[in-house]
């Protein structure tokens, strides 16, 4: 079996596979299965300034072809998420992303200032599909003004690689991709949940859509923003087995991120990393 | 917790809308607490994602769930046949806990007695069954327990008590005053809130297994968090620190 | 059984169950299965003024939960169509959504002009997915003002009622659906395929995709878009049964279309229109 | 065409990657012209749309349909087993068109045999089979057609004339000169361009059966147009003007 590590952000990785933020738990849970050390890298669940609740139930709909979630970004703030997880991962050498996110342009800089120098740190990765409360809530990732000035803003307050997570429910992602790049992100992840509504009991439900239904969508993100901008993409969206991540990396990524098939085949991580070293020495 | 693979042995119709199912199972199947549930696979176009049942017994090689028909994943699960595979994930979640009290008494609405049936099979000390069910046709769910002698509580009055079974409870209840006992429940949500109005004024001890739709069962998705009374986690997995809650640590 | 019959435009319609444009041939093929006037309206293919060859092969990819296409919209020309097609939709007495679309602005309007006061037109629905060669390809749908000036100038040109159908990869839908609502827009159709990509032994082929992962995709952009403007929607998008139309005409939808289930389920119509029948009797 | 709903009667393995698949149909199967295909469901998650086949044979109430596995869909069609229902749309799109020649010349290439067998078995006057695959393994497919003399060309020339089937056909061709012969011809697209310019020079008649990826089959979705060199009809429907075309007629 040949190597299948990758290099990225100038840290060299033991293979392109990551879980994508929101769908591997805080990291622990897991591990009842496989250990998270199969992982390329571990990406955090989003994580905010303060600790926030989330949404009311139901959070979870079952679309068929893939799901809708209104998990609402809960988290336990990301202070108490790095005193409680720094050691855990430092055990396993597993470089982890960190995915911020902020309902002002303050509070993205403030998350990037707790992590700080911490040691198990690869990539601070930004969600930016994520409402701006001066604004009304419009999405932070919708403009190119506030894209460019959140990765600015993060950048300045920290030395490690900053990572754009785009937003899908754009008119032209590229331009969205250019004005990270403008601004200094070092990467990119494309893409994020799509928006989409449920209707239950004459209740109307937003949340984001995630599953097999995204990949063709995402492939032609990574497609056309690879081309765009010299930064490395890491694909996500819809992935479900080895054939998908061979088709990310042909569109153009660098690295990709696993989710919701986690959620029904919990084991397809490892399935996968196990199926691309295999390959790679054939090739 | 494990990936389970087996294929069905029977699905019973018990009423129009209640079936047991029984899976055979080839590997070695790991220890079980009782209130500990799998995700099970339904293996359709419509269907995503695994849905989350209670163990409702557990043999030597065998795994059956009592479930109800509610939506598209139940429906198709209903119509599946004997010889089909089958792919559960579990156990998952924290079952009930005993401490040794000198009563236990279990409280379970409808289906909901497919989460207390493994545990009412592994009592040891006393117990006493309350049942509560909208019709007499419900019995069909407890055949197995009618030697327990539980108490029944049908809404439209065709057996036993005419009324829900909180109720019922909050009737026989001061029998029970002075005895060291807890209550174990499960059943649907407006169940528990008539619970813990009828034990709020001396705050009985109480598990109750909690429901809520989930993603992925194993503590992932963040998809079945409930509200806690707890300032320090404020907000619980039900399929990780659940799906038995002190119904005392619960925000209903 | 109830009536289901429908006011739309002004015009009674037997039911609110339209096909999607480009999803039942020209009209006559589906006949020896079912004939036409099971349908509320008819949605002709898109036409342009001049035919139009479409797409090199392969033009359909199956992905799983719905389908990528790449037809590129093929038709004979709005011209040749209305001649060998008026007298078939008059002997069925089955009005007709005429869909049309252009490569410029002026391309628009002389298909309206085209159709002149055909008799059995029920109204003009304007595809606005189509790339403005001008523009270097950017579809007309994708900003405010192109999308104004073509239902103004289509108007200008008819006296039918005008509907817009909206491209979903924007930012904003409902800033599109005002746009075309002050152009004077009698009515919006949302939403149409989502543009992806599938990678077919390393060839990257852009097409739209639709099927049953548009739905909450769709329902999203209609319950939105409802809520924003007084004309009538017509919902499209993965509906594959008679919860789906409910659920759209919940969300907000006067009428639905239904395209891609046509094709695997060949009687996905006629069955979704008894079944209303019988409901409609129960409320 | 209609809907036609059956069940597997068998699925034979033929060789590792073809088979021979036969429904066993409740309704009565309309009249089917050779080259006329069906529309198949592959009920499975990873399949949406249904697969085009060619109907290989037609009994009382059997339909058969003789495969390649190529991707995911064959795949999962491959692993179906006996008794398992199964839905067909059909019979599709214009088949052959015999005008009574003096001679029929059949052309085969590999699966490509499936599309003529129901031909070959409705044959009534003079004709001869040519049928090429890549080794003699590919003579699985034919076992059924031995008696009618077919010649035969394997590319690792395991059997026969050695090479592709458009070169050995080329050698024979010229026995034909004088004769009132057309070509009836199925196989992959490449086989077709050599057909093309072997036949060029003389414009043999030549009718073949032209396959594309389809998203319906029945006209609706233009998914399986191709060139033609018709200018009042640039564009034809493969499963609708087809999949039976004059060669002349196409834009190779
Ligand atoms: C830990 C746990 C143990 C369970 N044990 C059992 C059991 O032993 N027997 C049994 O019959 N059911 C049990 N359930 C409930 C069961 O999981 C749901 O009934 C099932 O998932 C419904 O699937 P569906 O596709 O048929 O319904 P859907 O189409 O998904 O939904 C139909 C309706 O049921 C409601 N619903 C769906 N899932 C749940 C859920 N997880 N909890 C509460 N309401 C839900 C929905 O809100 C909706 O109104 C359990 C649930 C949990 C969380
Ligand atoms: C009218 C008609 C009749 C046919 N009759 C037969 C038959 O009798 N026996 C048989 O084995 N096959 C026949 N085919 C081809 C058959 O439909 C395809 O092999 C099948 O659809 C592939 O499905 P899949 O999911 O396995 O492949 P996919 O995963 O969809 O594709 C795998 C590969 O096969 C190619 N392919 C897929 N579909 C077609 C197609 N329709 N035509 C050409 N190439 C395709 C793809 O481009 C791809 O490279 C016929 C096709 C047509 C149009
Ligand atoms: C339950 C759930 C929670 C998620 N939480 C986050 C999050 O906190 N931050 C983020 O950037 N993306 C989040 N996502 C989006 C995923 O990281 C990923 O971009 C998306 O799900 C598409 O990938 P998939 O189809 O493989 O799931 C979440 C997705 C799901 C399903
Ligand atoms: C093969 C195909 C061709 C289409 N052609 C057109 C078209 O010509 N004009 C148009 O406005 N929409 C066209 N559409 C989009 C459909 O009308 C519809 O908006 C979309 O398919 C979503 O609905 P569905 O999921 O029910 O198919 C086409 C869709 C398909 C699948
Ligand atoms: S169901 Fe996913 S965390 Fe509980
Ligand atoms: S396959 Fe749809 S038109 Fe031919």
């Amino acid at each position: 079996m040949g190597s299948i590590a990758i290099e990225i952000f100038g840290k060299k990785l033991r293979n392109p596979v990551m879980n994508a933020s929101g769908t591997l738990g805080y990291g622990r849970e897991i591990e009842r299965l496989w250990s998270i050390k199969v992982l390329g890298a571990f990406v955090t669940k989003g994580l905010s300034i303060l600790p926030c609740q989330g949404n009311p139930q139901p959070r979870i709909f079952d679309l068929g072809c893939g799901m809708l979630n209104s998990i609402g970004l809960q988290n336990i703030g990301i202070k108490r998420y790095l005193e409680e997880y720094t050691e855990f991962f430092l055990e396993r050498k597993t470089p982890v992303v960190v995915n911020i996110f902020g309902f002002t342009e303050e509070e993205y800089i403030e998350c990037a200032l707790a992590i700080g120098d911490n040691p198990v740190v690869l990539a601070i990765e930004v969600n930016l599909s994520c409402p701006n409360v001066k604004t009304g809530g419009i999405l932070f990732g919708k403009k190119p003004e506030t894209v460019f000035r959140i990765i600015r803003g993060v950048k300045s307050a920290t030395n490690f690689p900053v990572i754009a997570k785009l937003s899908q429910e754009v008119t032209d992602i590229v331009e969205l991709a250019k004005a990270a790049f403008e601004a200094g992100a070092d990467g990119l992840t494309l893409i994020n949940t799509i928006p989409g509504v449920v209707l239950e009991e004459n209740r109307v439900i937003r949340g984001g859509l995630s599953g097999p239904f995204l990949k063709s969508i995402a492939l032609k993100a990574v497609y056309d923003c690879s081309k765009a901008v010299p930064i490395p993409i890491i694909g996500v969206g819809g992935i479900m087995n080895t054939e998908d991540v061979i088709s990310f990396l042909r569109a153009g990524a660098k690295a990709v991120q696993i989710g919701t098939a986690t959620f029904v085949y919990p084991n397809t991580i490892p399935k996968i990393v196990k199926e691309l070293k295999k390959r790679r020495s054939f090739d | 917790m494990k990936h389970i693979l087996g294929k069905i042995l029977e699905n019973i119709e018990l009423t129009e809308k209640h079936f047991l199912l029984t899976v055979k199972v080839k590997a070695k199947i790991p220890d079980v607490v009782p209130g500990q549930f799998v995700m099970v696979m339904i293996d359709d176009k419509k269907v995503f994602l695994r849905r989350p049942f209670t163990l409702y017994k557990v043999g030597e090689d065998t795994i059956s769930i009592m479930y109800k028909v509610r939506g598209f994943g139940t429906n198709l699960l209903s119509r599946m046949k004997k010889g089909r595979e089958i792919s559960l994930l579990g156990p998952l979640g924290r079952g009930f806990a005993l401490r040794n009290r000198d009563l236990y008494v279990i409280v379970a609405g409808g289906i909901g007695i497919a989460g207390v049936n493994l545990l009412i099979e592994r009592m040891k000390g006393r117990f006493q069954i309350f049942y509560g069910t909208s019709s007499s046709k419900g019995l069909a769910l407890i055949r197995n327990l009618i030697s327990h002698d539980p108490i029944i509580a049908t809404m439209d009055g065709s057996f036993g008590y005419k009324g829900d079974i909180i109720s019922c409870l909050s009737q026989h209840i001061h029998y029970f005053s002075g005895v060291d006992f807890e209550i174990l429940a499960c059943g649907p949500k407006d169940m528990y809130v008539s619970l813990k109005n009828v034990l709020v004024t001396y705050r009985v001890p109480c598990q109750v297994l909690w429901e809520e739709k989930m993603g992925c069962g194993m503590g992932l998705c963040f998809g079945c968090a409930v509200k806690t009374e707890n300032a320090e986690h404020p907000m619980k997995r039900v399929c990780l620190e659940g799906p038995v809650f002190d119904l005392w640590d619960l925000s209903l």
